[in-house]
């Protein structure tokens, strides 16, 4: 089963990426361009037999190893088709 | 290659028609086709083809520039391994050596710099650690496009974060290497990496395997699809098609690349490995063949074997794969379980993937057919060795005198203002602060010296690293230019105090197909023959890049040379600049105002008209190197600086603006 | 004083702080590898600079769960010291031992240079053989040194003198909060520092100011 | 005008944060998780009075800066409500 986390800064945590790209944009023309934030997406492939078995290993995952839950949330969305 | 190449179930690659299009489309002219079906006596299948066109390619045969290389002077008393090996290797004294070559990346970093500049310096360190050396130190030559061109500031950025993203993970210091900026190079950027490894005198290892049935094995990453014709593509112009090209520039894992360097440590402690070679261009192609050949045996490879990253990849596209971090070794029979232990517990994937054999053919299996059987002397040597017709570059006109009775002070200072804030001379710290050069622990002058000071490691000896040319000189006069090249990386080194032992280099170059190119590439290794015949300073590896052009436009000839020398007590080593008040300052050699090629003329005068460069005394060059360096040995100089781009006014400057120590200069 | 170096795959730095260590202890220290669950007792542990795990997801964040770091961790909550250098910080947060987060530099770039620091607490086993408000030399060199962490922890680590060491004011390579560049924990024996003391505790080297984080560890703990 | 662009690499390209991970997630224990990949989430405030507008300018910052077009491929997701 295919899944994928989004893993985004809490609110009002510093992003010095998103700071960055938003100053660049603007260098490059584009005006109009606010609140520019960068996150990790994570695509996995998991074998469990259901989406609630899937749910709970990838969140035990995210607490675990992928998200850094002082600094991050995370978003899990199953694609249990493919 | 075409989308269509992939197999569908039923047909295999090997069954595709070789029709001439196919042939053109492998880089392959047509009679070099011919004589590949002379070679094999029949037509050859399309893996065979794949695997004739990149042995044959330009980047991995020399065939325009092998008549030519012959003639460098490649021999010393401290010569261990010339040209021919994966490194160059040389006695730096006590049972040490010093292991190092230069490689260019030119074509996959004009595509996408970051990834093109991290897998340059990702296989150069390969080249040197396959020789059982701990890279100790990395540099890098590069030139970009007019700063006011709307790619460069894209390539710069990409370049150097690509080359500080992989040599800082690796945990090598980048110690130095110079950077230009010219128009030539708008279409045709140069990244050019060198490495330096220390060695044993008595555990360097060879690519040369021997031993009948002893077992090939695949160490390092999967196999994907990475780079596939990279061979190809690294000589192959470029228009403006290129942008669309499939994703071939292979990417890089400098982490993979870390635990491949300590686990290929830890094994070669033990005596278990006949012959290593790393996968470079040309992936597992180049290192079988290459291996095999020079062990005079035949090798037998079963690409079922081969860890692949991808599925359903063609035995084409294995063999012809250029996934980074991967080696190629042939073991003692019976060593492989020891083997496989050290490369699981770092976590590499290790794979026996054939055997040596006494045929003298390279015969490839996958999927219980026969799908290569080749003959590996014809493939490793028999690429034609072109004598591509030349003409010589006409003496350039000498610069015209400028009249110099009227300027005053403003002139003057205003002069060093216009050169110190120039794109050849401005501070390069926004670049080499990006880059790691402390790591290790050893680094005793690191980058914006005239050359970079590495400590052998727990002894008082020490490396000294210079990378050099002035590609203007050579486009003005390639014989003087390409003396210059090498007379400068022997000056730079001298006034460290340390004694210039041998040179790697890259030759960048356009079109060899157009006789004035060939002219430049001929007059340019003449120049730096007798450049290295009269310093004692021989070539001890290289690597040749040609077809650098765009649309047709070629860049200005770049014989880039990597010098290293020698310091046997560092204490006594000095740096470029000013140490304290109250010393005479002294002008070693004659200054002739000498304005032709010189940054003067084109950022001050504002004219790019090429006149004819200084031209090198070499005899003057070896007396001046060895007077500097006895005065240093004998602590008479506290700073010594090499006086190069900008003459010595800006050579003045740059030593006061290290220790914000001033000078007086008067002129009688 | 015998000191253990932990080397996880990626670290590239272990050798360079086993030179002062040793240059310091008149011992070799134990190097012990991250796959290992045993480590042997050792009055300080250093986690040395480096891109463990090839600063991959976060720096420091597979390296945080690698066996060996329960073993760190249960030997710092019985009273051994805790040095971790630059990757070495980043594991410290990213396992708990220490607050807040190492994120990106606020110019998106490697910085490799030196910087001038503050000693804002000498009364540390790490910087006892330092002047209280000495300034210092000592290089950094990293990717990731932007210390961050809510206000509340941020006054909390000032209140309680635990920013051992501060970047000169005008001197921040990397943007982070309060200029930190070395926090401890609440018992003082753990540290982390972004800058390198084992690339600055040699002449040659260019000096001698980080020496003393090694010679005081020595002092204090032998 | 909120934007969401997920940044991905294009098959086939190495992922060498993405085989990290998966490792690291095997040796904490979590079997069956493969072909893990890792991309970049970006999110963004554009002042667009259409979202066509907004997608073209957003499809314009992704060629010239946010993806590397050689080797990753952009997906652009507007929530034109908030």
């Amino acid at each position: 089963m295919k899944a994928t986390v989004k893993i985004t800064l809490k609110h009002g945590v510093l992003d010095p990426q998103g700071k960055a790209i938003e100053k660049s944009l603007g260098q490059l023309g584009f005006t109009g361009v606010n609140d520019v934030r960068q996150g990790k997406l994570i695509e996995l492939d998991i074998d469990a037999d259901t989406p609630e078995e899937a749910e709970k290993q990838i969140t035990e995952m995210c607490e675990k190893l992928l998200a850094n839950t002082v600094i991050e949330n995370y978003d899990i969305q199953l694609n249990p088709a493919d | 290659m075409s989308e269509d190449m992939t197999p569908s179930e039923t047909t295999h690659i090997n069954d595709t028609e070789i029709t001439p299009e196919i042939v053109a489309e492998h880089g392959l002219k047509p009679d070099e086709y011919e004589k590949v079906v002379a070679h094999m006596g029949r037509t050859p299948n399309m893996t065979e083809l794949g695997v004739f066109s990149v042995m044959w390619s330009e980047h991995c045969s020399y065939k325009s520039s092998r008549k030519w290389l012959k003639k460098l002077p490649v021999s010393g008393p401290q010569v261990i391994q010339g040209p021919g090996e994966n490194a160059g290797v040389i006695d730096i004294g006590d049972g040490d050596a010093a292991v190092f070559k230069m490689e260019s990346h030119n074509h996959p970093s004009f595509i996408e710099p970051y990834q093109g500049a991290a897998t340059g310096v990702g296989g150069i360190m390969r080249d040197v650690f396959t020789m059982g050396a701990r890279p100790v130190a990395n540099m890098n030559a590069l030139r970009f496009g007019d700063p006011s061109h709307p790619k460069t500031r894209h390539l710069v950025a990409g370049v150097v974060h690509g080359i500080g993203g992989y040599g800082n993970c690796m945990g090598v210091p980048t110690v130095g290497g110079e950077v230009n900026f010219d128009s030539c190079y708008n279409g045709n950027i140069l990244v050019n990496a060198m490495c330096v490894g220390l060695a044993r005198t008595d555990k360097i290892f060879y690519a040369a395997a021997t031993g009948i049935g002893a077992p090939v094995v695949y160490v390092g990453s999967k196999t994907g699809r990475d780079g596939i014709h990279g061979a190809t593509m690294a000589s192959a112009e470029f228009d403006d098609a290129s942008e669309e090209k499939r994703p071939t520039v292979q990417v890089g894992d400098p982490f993979t690349e870390k635990l491949l360097l300590e686990a290929c440590q830890e094994l070669m402690a033990s005596d278990a490995i006949i012959a290593i070679q790393d996968m470079g261009a040309a992936g597992l192609t180049s290192s079988s063949v290459e291996m095999a050949d020079k062990g005079g045996v035949g090798i037998e490879l079963n690409l079922d074997k081969v860890p692949c990253r991808e599925t359903h990849m063609t035995g084409y596209e294995m063999l012809l794969s250029e996934s980074q971090e991967r080696m190629l070794m042939v073991l003692k029979p019976g060593r492989e379980p020891e083997a496989e232990a050290i490369f699981l517990r770092w976590g590499l994937d290790f794979a026996v993937v054939g055997t040596l054999t006494d045929t003298g053919r390279m015969v490839v299996h996958h999927e219980g057919r026969m799908i290569a059987d080749m003959p590996l002397g014809p493939l490793a040597d028999g690429a034609p060795e072109y004598d591509r017709p030349f003409t010589p570059t006409p003496p350039a006109l000498p610069a015209p005198q400028i009249d110099t009775a009227h300027a005053d002070e403003t002139d003057i200072s205003e002069a060093l203002k216009t050169l110190m804030g120039c794109s050849e001379i401005a501070s390069r710290r926004w670049i080499y602060e990006q880059y790691d050069s402390m790591v290790m622990g050893d680094t005793l002058a690191g980058p914006g010296g005239d050359a970079a000071l590495v400590r052998v490691h727990g002894t008082k000896k020490a490396l000294a690293i210079s990378t050099d040319v002035n590609p203007r000189y050579c486009l003005a006069q390639p014989i003087e230019g390409g003396k210059q090249a090498v007379a400068e990386a022997y000056r730079n080194i001298s006034a460290t105090g340390a004694t210039p032992l041998a040179i790697t280099n890259c030759l960048n170059f356009g079109n060899p197909e157009r006789p004035e190119i060939m002219g430049q590439f001929v007059e340019c290794l003449e120049g730096m023959g007798a450049a290295c015949e009269a310093l004692d300073f021989p070539v001890v590896s290289g690597n040749v890049s040609l077809y650098n052009e765009t649309n047709g436009q070629g860049i200005n000839p770049t014989p880039a040379i990597g010098g290293v020398g020698l310091i046997k007590d560092f204490e006594k080593a000095v740096g470029n600049a000013f140490t304290q008040a109250d010393q005479y300052i002294f002008v070693l050699g004659a200054t002739k105002g000498h304005l032709g090629c010189s940054l003067f003329q084109r950022f001050v005068m504002q004219d790019d008209t090429i006149y004819a460069p200084p031209s090198v005394d070499l005899d003057l060059e070896r007396k001046h190197g060895e007077f500097v360096r006895d005065m240093i040995d004998n602590g008479l100089v506290s700073a010594v600086h090499d006086v190069s781009d900008g003459g010595l006014l800006v050579a003045l400057a740059e030593m006061c603006l290290s220790n914000h120590i001033g000078c007086h200069i008067e002129d009688d | 004083m015998q000191a253990s170096v932990i080397v996880f795959p990626g670290s590239n730095c272990d050798r360079d702080v086993a030179v002062c260590l040793e240059a310091a202890t008149g011992k070799k220290p134990n190097m012990v590898w991250h796959g290992d669950s045993d480590l042997p007792d050792s009055d300080v542990i250093v986690l040395p600079g480096g891109f463990s795990y090839g600063d991959y997801l976060r720096c420091g964040s597979m390296a945080a769960n690698s066996p060996i770091m329960k073993e760190v961790v249960l030997k710092a909550q019985k009273g051994a010291a805790v040095l971790g250098i630059c990757n070495g910080f980043q594991v410290l947060t990213e396992c708990g031992l220490l607050p807040g987060v190492l994120m990106r530099n606020a110019a998106l770039n490697f910085v490799c240079r030196n910087t001038h620091l503050v000693i804002n607490n000498n009364s540390t086993p790490f910087t006892g053989q330092y002047q209280q408000g000495e300034e210092v030399v000592i290089p950094v060199a990293h990717n990731e040194g932007n210390y961050f962490a809510d206000d509340a922890t941020l006054d909390e680590l000032a209140g309680e003198g635990r920013i051992v060491l501060s970047y000169a004011p005008d001197d921040n390579p990397n943007g982070a909060c309060k200029n930190i560049a070395g926090i401890c924990d609440a018992s003082g024996r753990v540290l982390g520092m972004m800058p390198h003391p084992e690339r600055r505790a040699e002449t040659a080297l260019g000096g001698e100011d980080g020496k003393r984080i090694f010679t005081g560890l020595v002092e204090a703990l032998s």
